[in-house]
């Protein structure tokens, strides 16, 4: 392939939403007043009919603008999604046959961690911009979305998926952190969207907390960028991830040493791991779903890729001991408080949150194994998280919208209710709690055999691990259970909220079957990241 | 010799089916003289027998066929049963047929077919001596398989012919400690299973002790009959399994025709001794209470058990 | 031999259409087309296991499934007898599900999601003993908890009870899971492979120690899907509250696979074992089965009664592997064969008078509502055939001839009294002990079934429901007919299973004992002289019926049976609440096993105002809880309540205290650093 | 200049650097506290100067004027106009001083001060494998930098103003560059501007945070946000 072509094939996955992003700013620029006002009056007429049930009005208003109302533009988000699949699925052929890519001088490089990351940022952002307009319709018929306050949405989630797929695809680890942190301050107004008291408290911990964390990462970044100078590798390459690969031998131990220590607990933090992951449950709990569907989704995975490429030059620097027991602790802490956390849950999107930290520690424990197997099976994890996660989370925004509560005590028989939603739900779930055949079956059985396979130590550490995964499965299916069964009153569910949902289901399953054409790139990529 | 055989079997069947309600009119008659009655005779229960079944039968309100299947099936299990036991001949062609097991589970038949007609009738009687025979065969069963399980230890097979012939031709075994605790636990076993004293007691109507009357309380005219008859036979066969197993002398292990004369009257020798005695010690026992009876089932299911142990540890079957 | 793989890709096909059959056909459709597709797949997983059993055998690998491990199958004997066994039950079961789900409304068993999982989950129990990789068997055993689960859950609309059914069965079947698992991977890891050729090619490697933690962790698994004592706890949970058919298919074959797995692994994987082991299962069987019956004794819900009765015959099949380990590990291969085919028998017989008995069962539920003993009875009028093949069922499962759970439970006596051949005085303690317990369990367990049937069908009914019951429709009836037939076919004829049953045993390398054989007139023990005609008996017990019914006939002059009023004590003919219910003909036994079962009951009496002497109400309640439960699982239930309430501080709100773990972490890390890695 | 009075001046700058971090521990008035991270922003910016002076690299010298531009001039500029805009509106009833005053961090003044000198010795105890990589009159004063990140993160754990995190978040981000600068005299420059502008958003994030704060709440302790909770 030319090299032009993979320039921009590299190129576009990140300019694509930026593009989006920018054609919505335009839209909002030459917006006609009418509209913002028209949402208004109608919302507030909608809110006295409503108040005053009376017929009349309802029938004055209900043809010409609820039911018949479309919104054509939050389609175009899907643009964006489509590209980064495109490009990925390109890439995917390419870098399996012939290595990896660069472009622009090594800034962008594509191996097969970051086409198999861009296939899952790609297909999460298309189950979540696949069922946000159905969830828009449901805010703003319910009077919580302006137009502007949806447009604004949009050039967020583009700006994010931006972000995200710059990090995915840099090779220079400062511009990694860039991406990363930018990725915190975009989505603050997207989990700060309405500015009630809870949103606000959830996007201020968000940010803060995020950027002491990400702060500590940048630390632990130069510190290697220093160590890599004292190495002897010039300024232009010091923070570039093969040279860094290629030379870590060079780098001194004890600075790599405490580098690597900051950058797992910065990166860790946007990970969702202890002890700087108290940010998770509050903000996927108030940001919107499709927004809390790419968080849990990808945003944790994308995050957690740092500490993968950390891992490999720590690991030729040091030796695996040090990272195995700092990720194996971290962990195995994260797991616990994940499982007790569950225990007492009264808030399913929390207890989504709280299942996403689950499932980050089994991919931290893959993580510290270090084998081939483990790390094929992390990222077949992150896969079949960020599929199942999403779909879970963007049911579970329709459900509030239905139930207008995220209690689960007052959430029931889901399924009697809307068999399409609670059905979608209840798989997720389902899937969540690693039941063939999702893939997240086949890659919990992977960490097993890994870690049994790694060791005394790491054979216990699994198997506590294996406990605590069943108190977390436990907590789960009881909660589930109670939100699915029992009788309900049946109501109305348009199609079109629920092919997202069963497209992320179905790939889940298909994942979980066969790996099918991806099986060589999924090698290729734990090979990429030290499965040697 | 086959001929031999086949009139053995036929012989078992009749010397039980027309011996059981002399040795029941013995048995009474042996009571009554001990009681310092005068008795009625030892053909008393054929009398009964003969009266009854001139009855029409009668079929309760709101009984089905299993409450009319019953007496039948009880007194066909104890027929099959005297088939196979070996009482007057040990080679039968019959006996290969079938083990000490199936004879136990043929007698356990029976009595649960009695059971279910017993709730069939749909009274509070009915119901009580179903739950309460039910409740004392559970507690027999590991008894007698224990006592079964001891006494194939040293014939190394639960074959009855086999372990007669091995109990004929070496005597030891049975003064064995093995063998005397096997004999007391099945004893007991024996009792309790044909509802004698101290479990039950045949000749009482007394709703608060009674079990097996309580549940052909329902039966009248010739089922009654079949009934008594079933109890009278599964008493004989008992007694004569219990004769057969512990003092096996003088039945036939060849076969000739004198051999099986001789059996026949050894045989009945023994029944009318063991009659005489059981008839004997129930004069001077008391039955227990029902909730007492677990612990007298206890006490055999103890002896059995030692029984088995003794016998492994001291012929040291290794 | 093609006709393996022929058969398992027809089922599979067939399953497939069924799912997709289940998801799109209205309903009137539905239930007939998934039936019959079903039945295809049983009928599929029938013959590749008649095909195994006489003597073809089959392996593949398919690298593509199954990311990061590759599915793996074979078939021999062994099974090939689970998967016939598997096979003919969901034949018949299927067939009786299309008369059961039709008038059930399109909701429950009838429902998309039911119809669409079921042909699913008669798949997975065909295909479970093929898989012959820990990745392979894995998979497709949660894809079978999966599909029972969702099974279970069918009626979720109808009743509360059966989510915590579920929620229960979830759970444990997860432990069972994580046990599995952890003891395969263990396996695994330390033989470096982990297909079951690799494991078995590499155990005797294996040290002692690891060996015994892998058996003790695979045992309990298996155990706690077989719904063996103390892990049982969901299945007397799980089997009432799911739909009768879905019920037999758990009973009658789900269960069985966890005794398949006990023995692949514990003699074909491992190759056997020390002596302790086998003790343990055999301790553990022992429990289970007079346990498990006598809480069916004391149940008076018909289905509970028939799961804890499930979990007895587990238990007694438990007992046969443990004595074959037991006689395996000291040498005697012959007795180990025996017991072992014991065993096997045992669990194709309580296979065959299990489901019948749920499949009547679920036609009085049907036809009733009721699964209450005590409001039962008298059903023997409206529904004679279900009661009589309900007898048929229940006289195989107390184990007395001429039933089907004889010869079986005969088998494993033979084994076990001539056990004491083995030198040993563990065996010379445990062998008596063991045929004590199978014999209080046969007896109880007759107890037990005289009250199913005595009381549920016999005597008259004592509910509004019962007296208006009809007989369930001709579907349902040919279906349990079949089974009945299987039933007797057992009982009279099981050497028609010898050959099959030595080639199993000898599958896992043990010699064929030959011992059920003889064109299947016999049962004759080879090297122990021992034997049994169930033919025989039968016919001899039936030519004595029609003498002792003939000749009084004969002798008797009047012959019309005239009908009379019951004895009623000159009061008042007896109403049927005189009559004894479920509950008080178990009365006896609970006093006797008073220490054991520990019931609960209390009496309040509320006196008149007036006076302390006179009573207005007494209220007299009584329950026998699960003991076991109450010990075991209620502590651990607690104390994870008490935990996520205390973990609930840990997310207290403030964003302080959440920095401060981040700070707390940062100092305490790079103190460490500090003092030195 | 000479390597001497280099020397002097570098430690110079780290020492007031150093105790400009100290300061925000100790005063109380927001304002103040502004002021004198202003005021550490130039300890900054003086430190990249120095460097970049030391070795004649003009880059260098600029970046530290940016960075001294923005550390010293635009966050503080944009912390008084949130201040402002906090305080603007409760002149009248008179929780001014409330809203403009860290009135009782969670650990009082005192302990703070000897907090810091502990994460002070900490911060010298990690860096030592630092020094001892390449022994630099720079590299000999990296201590403070760890120093005055560890004193942030302390800060944003126990102040309880809005604003007075926010300082904190800034005392971290400082302490990073200024690491950066004695370790490496800084990361590439398009690092650093990204660096910087993220910086820059997250503050105003957080300033317009504060706002909605306010207007949700009614004051800006953050002590006060425990609705989302378990």
């Amino acid at each position: 392939m030319s090299p032009t072509a993979s320039a921009l094939l590299l190129t576009a996955p990140a300019a694509a939403p930026l593009l989006v992003a920018g054609a919505y700013t335009l839209s909002g620029a030459r917006a006609r007043p009418p509209a913002a006002a028209f949402a208004a009056v109608f919302t507030q007429a909608r809110k006295r009919a409503s108040a005053q049930g009376s017929v009349l009005v309802q029938q004055a208003l209900v043809p010409t603008t609820t039911r018949r109302k479309r919104y054509p533009t939050d389609w175009v988000a899907l643009v964006s999604p489509a590209v980064i699949l495109t490009c990925g699925s390109l890439l995917a052929a390419d870098v399996v046959a012939d290595g990896p890519r660069t472009a622009y001088s090594g800034l962008l490089r594509a191996d097969a961690l970051t086409v198999w990351m861009l296939l899952v940022i790609g297909t999460v952002a298309l189950i979540a911009c696949g069922s946000a307009p159905v969830y828009l319709r449901g805010e703003r018929e319910a009077g919580r979305a302006s137009e502007w306050t949806v447009r604004r949405y949009h050039v967020l989630v583009q700006a994010f998926l931006a972000a995200m797929c710059l990090a995915v695809l840099t090779a220079n680890l400062g511009v990694l952190w860039v991406a990363i942190e930018a990725t915190t301050i975009v989505t603050a107004f997207l989990v700060g969207h309405r500015h009630t008291r809870t949103s606000v408290e959830a996007a201020w911990k968000y940010v803060v907390i995020c950027s002491a964390g990400i702060a500590l990462a940048f630390l632990g970044t130069v510190l290697i960028y220093y160590a890599a100078r004292q190495a002897g590798i010039t300024e232009a390459w010091a923070l570039d991830w093969p040279t860094l690969v290629a030379h870590a031998d060079r780098l001194d131990p004890a600075v790599t040493r405490l580098g690597i220590t900051l950058i797992v607990l910065g990166f860790g933090a946007k990970a969702g791991l202890v002890p700087l992951h108290a940010w998770l449950p509050d903000a996927h709990s108030q940001a919107p779903a499709p927004v809390s569907a790419l968080m849990s989704g990808v945003l944790l995975s994308v995050a957690f890729t740092a500490i993968l490429r950390y891992r490999v030059i720590a690991d030729a620097a040091l030796g695996t001991g040090f990272t195995r027991v700092l990720l194996a602790a971290i962990a195995l802490l994260t797991l616990a408080l994940a499982a007790g956390l569950l225990l007492a849950q009264r808030d399913y999107k929390r207890m989504l949150a709280y299942s996403s930290m689950e499932h980050m520690s089994l991919i931290a424990l893959a993580t510290a194994i270090g084998s081939p197997l483990a790390l094929s099976a992390a990222l077949l994890h992150v896969a079949g998280h960020g599929l199942a996660k999403s779909v879970a989370f963007c049911a579970s925004g329709r459900i509030l919208q239905l139930t207008g509560t995220t209690r689960m005590g007052r959430v029931r028989g889901l399924i009697a209710r809307t068999p399409s939603l609670g059905g979608a739900f209840g798989l997720a779930a389902v899937a969540l709690m690693a039941f063939p055949p999702f893939s997240l079956f086949a890659s919990e059985l992977g960490i097993a055999r890994a870690g049994f396979a790694a060791g005394t130590g790491l054979s216990w550490v699994t198997a506590a691990a294996l406990l605590l995964v069943l108190l977390a499965f436990a907590a789960l299916a009881a909660r589930t259970a109670r939100m699915l069964l029992g009788t309900g009153t049946p109501a109305h569910e348009s199609s079109s909220a629920v092919w997202p949902l069963a497209l992320g289901l179905a790939a889940c399953a298909a994942l979980g079957v066969a790996t099918g054409p991806l099986t060589d790139l999924l090698h290729a990529a734990a090979h990429a990241i030290g499965g040697q | 010799m086959n001929a031999v055989g086949y009139t053995a079997v036929a012989g078992q069947i009749v010397a039980v089916t027309a011996g059981a309600p002399l040795l029941t009119g013995w048995m009474r008659q042996v009571r009554a003289r001990l009681e310092g009655r005068a008795g009625a005779g030892v053909l008393q229960p054929w009398r009964d027998a003969r009266k009854l079944l001139r009855k029409e039968p009668i079929t309760p309100a709101g009984t089905g066929p299993a409450f009319r299947a019953a007496p039948a099936l009880l007194v066909a299990t104890t027929v099959v049963t005297a088939a196979l036991v070996p009482l007057l001949s040990t080679d039968t062609p019959v006996s290969g047929h079938a083990d000490l097991i199936v004879v136990v589970s043929l007698i356990a038949l029976g009595t649960l077919a009695l059971a279910l007609a017993g709730l069939d009738t749909g009274t509070a009687f009915g119901g009580m001596g179903a739950s309460r025979e039910m409740t004392v065969a559970a507690l027999v069963e590991p008894t007698i398989l224990l006592s079964v399980f001891a006494l194939s230890i040293p014939a190394g097979t639960t074959n009855i012919p086999a372990i007669v012939t091995g109990a004929v031709d070496e005597p030891a075994r049975l003064a064995s400690p093995a063998g005397l605790l096997a004999v007391a636990a099945l004893a007991v076993a024996v009792l309790a299973e044909t509802g004698r004293i101290p479990v039950d007691n045949p000749s009482t109507h007394l709703e608060l002790t009674m079990i097996h009357e309580a549940m052909v309380l329902e039966y009248a005219g010739p089922d009654l009959a079949l009934v008594e008859l079933g109890a009278q036979m599964r008493l004989t066969l008992l007694l004569g399994l219990l004769s057969s197993l512990f003092v096996p002398w003088g039945i036939a292990t060849t076969g000739s025709w004198a051999a099986l004369a001789v059996a026949l009257v050894l045989l009945a020798a023994k029944l009318v001794l063991l009659g005489a005695v059981l008839a004997a010690a129930e004069v001077f026992w008391a039955k227990v209470r029902l909730f007492r009876v677990p612990e007298l089932l206890a006490g055999s299911f103890l002896l059995a058990l030692l029984a088995v142990t003794a016998s492994y540890f001291l012929t040291g079957a290794s | 031999m093609s006709l393996i793989p022929a058969a398992l890709a027809t089922a599979t096909a067939l399953a497939g259409a069924g799912a997709l059959a289940g998801c799109a056909l209205p309903y009137r459709q539905r239930v007939p087309v998934v039936g019959v597709l079903t039945a295809g797949v049983g009928a599929g997983g029938c013959t590749a296991g008649a095909a195994a059993l006489s003597g073809s055998r089959w392996s593949a690998a398919f690298p593509g499934l199954l990311p990061l491990a590759g599915a793996h199958v074979a078939v021999d004997a062994l099974a090939g007898l689970f998967m016939a066994v598997a096979g003919a039950v969901v034949v018949a079961v299927a067939v009786y599900g299309i008369g059961y789900a039709a008038g059930h409304g399109a909701h429950g068993l009838g429902s998309h999601s039911a119809q669409a999982v079921l042909p699913l989950f008669a798949l997975t129990l065909v295909l479970v003993p093929v898989a012959a990789s820990v990745s392979t068997f894995l998979a497709l055993w949660e894809v079978m908890a999966l599909a029972s689960l969702l099974l279970v859950l069918a009626e979720h609309r109808e009743r509360v009870s059966v989510r915590q059914a579920g929620i229960w069965y979830a759970v444990m079947t997860h432990l069972g899971l994580v046990l599995l698992l952890a003891g395969f991977a263990l396996f695994a890891a330390q033989t470096g492979g982990e297909t079951f050729a690799a494991l078995r090619a590499g155990a005797h490697t294996v040290s002692p120690a690891v060996r015994g933690l892998v058996f003790v962790l695979v045992m309990l698994a298996f155990a706690s899907k077989a719904g063996a004592v103390p892990l049982h706890a969901w299945l007397p949970r799980a089997h009432p509250e799911a739909p009768s058919p879905v019920s037999a298919l758990m009973s009658a074959a789900m269960v069985n696979l966890g005794i398949y797995g006990l023995v692949r692994t514990g003699f074909d994987l491992l190759g056997g074992g020390p002596a302790w082991w086998w003790l343990g299962l055999i301790a553990v069987g022992g429990a289970s089965a007079v346990y498990g019956i006598l809480q069916a004794a004391m149940a008076s819900d018909l289905k509970r009664l028939l799961a804890y009765s499930t979990s007895e015959n587990i238990g007694l099949v438990l007992i046969g592997v443990g004595a074959s380990g037991l006689f395996a590990a000291y040498g005697n291969r012959p007795l180990a064969a025996l017991a072992l085919a014991a065993a096997l028998l045992h669990v194709v017989n309580h296979a065959a008078f299990k489901a019948l008995l749920f499949c009547a069962a679920g036609a009085v539920l049907r036809a009733t509502g009721l699964r209450d003993l005590d409001r039962m009875g008298g059903l023997r009028a409206p529904m004679p055939v279900t009661a009589g093949l309900f007898a048929l069922g229940a006289l195989g499962a107390v184990a007395l001839p001429p039933g089907n759970g004889f010869v079986s439970e005969w088998l494993l006596l033979q084994s076990l009294i001539h056990g004491l051949a083995v030198p040993g005085v563990a065996v010379a303690v445990v062998l008596p002990l063991s045929v004590a317990l199978i014999a209080l369990s046969a007896g109880i367990a007759a107890a037990v079934f005289v009250k199913a049937l005595g009381v549920g069908f016999f005597a008259r009914p004592r509910s509004t429901q019962a007296a208006a019951a009809k007989e369930a429709p001709r579907l349902m009836l040919a279906a349990m007919a079949l089974l009945g037939a299987g039933c007797a076919a057992l009982a009279l004829v099981p050497g028609l299973l010898g050959d099959g049953l030595d080639r199993a045993v000898d599958a896992v390398g043990l010699p064929g004992s030959g011992a059920v054989s003889d064109g299947g007139l016999k049962v004759r023990l080879t090297d122990v002289s021992a034997t049994l005609s169930p033919l025989w008996v039968a016919a001899a017990l039936t030519t004595a019926l029609a003498l002792a019914v003939g000749l009084p006939r004969l002798y008797g002059r009047r012959r019309r049976r005239v009908n009379a009023r019951l004895w009623d004590c000159g009061g008042g003919a007896p109403t049927p609440r005189m009559a004894y219910t479920a509950t008080s003909f178990a009365e006896p036994l609970q006093r006797v096993f008073d220490d054991v079962l520990a019931p609960e009951q209390d009496v309040d009496v509320t006196p008149v105002r007036e006076s302390a002497y006179l009573v207005e109400r007494v209220r007299f309640q009584h329950r026998v809880p699960d003991r076991i439960e109450h010990r075991l699982y209620e502590p651990v239930l607690r104390s994870l309540a008490g935990a996520g309430q205390a973990a609930r501080r840990l997310a207290g709100g403030s964003v302080h205290l959440y920095l401060g773990y981040g700070f707390a972490g940062l100092v305490v890390l790079l103190l460490i650093l500090a003092v030195g890695w | 200049m000479n390597g001497g009075l280099y020397t002097q001046l570098l430690d110079l700058a780290c020492g007031l650097f150093l105790l400009a971090a100290v300061l925000v521990l100790w005063v109380r008035e927001l304002a103040v506290i502004v002021r004198i991270f202003a005021l550490q922003g130039i300890a900054l910016a003086a430190l990249a100067v120095l460097l970049g002076a030391h070795e004649q690299r003009w880059d260098l010298i600029g970046v530290g004027i940016g960075i001294g531009l923005l550390r010293a001039g635009v966050l503080p500029y944009l912390m008084r106009r949130a201040l402002a805009a906090i305080t603007a509106d409760r002149q009248r009833y008179g929780t001014a001083v409330a809203e403009s005053r860290e009135t009782q961090p969670l650990v009082n003044v005192a302990a703070s001060l000897l907090t810091a000198a502990l994460l002070t010795l900490l911060a010298y105890a990690v860096a030592r494998p630092l020094t001892e990589l390449n022994p630099t009159p720079a590299t000999r004063a990296l201590p403070v930098g760890l120093a005055v990140v560890l004193i942030g993160f302390f800060v944003l754990v126990t102040r309880r103003r809005a604003l007075a995190q926010v300082v904190g978040f800034l005392l971290l981000d400082n302490g990073i560059t200024a690491t950066a600068f004695l370790a490496t005299s800084g990361v590439p420059l398009i690092v650093e501007l990204g660096v910087s502008f993220d910086v820059l958003l997250a503050v105003l994030v957080l300033q317009i945070l504060t706002t909605r704060m306010r207007e949700a709440f009614g004051t800006t302790d953050i002590d006060d946000l425990r609705e989302l909770h378990d």
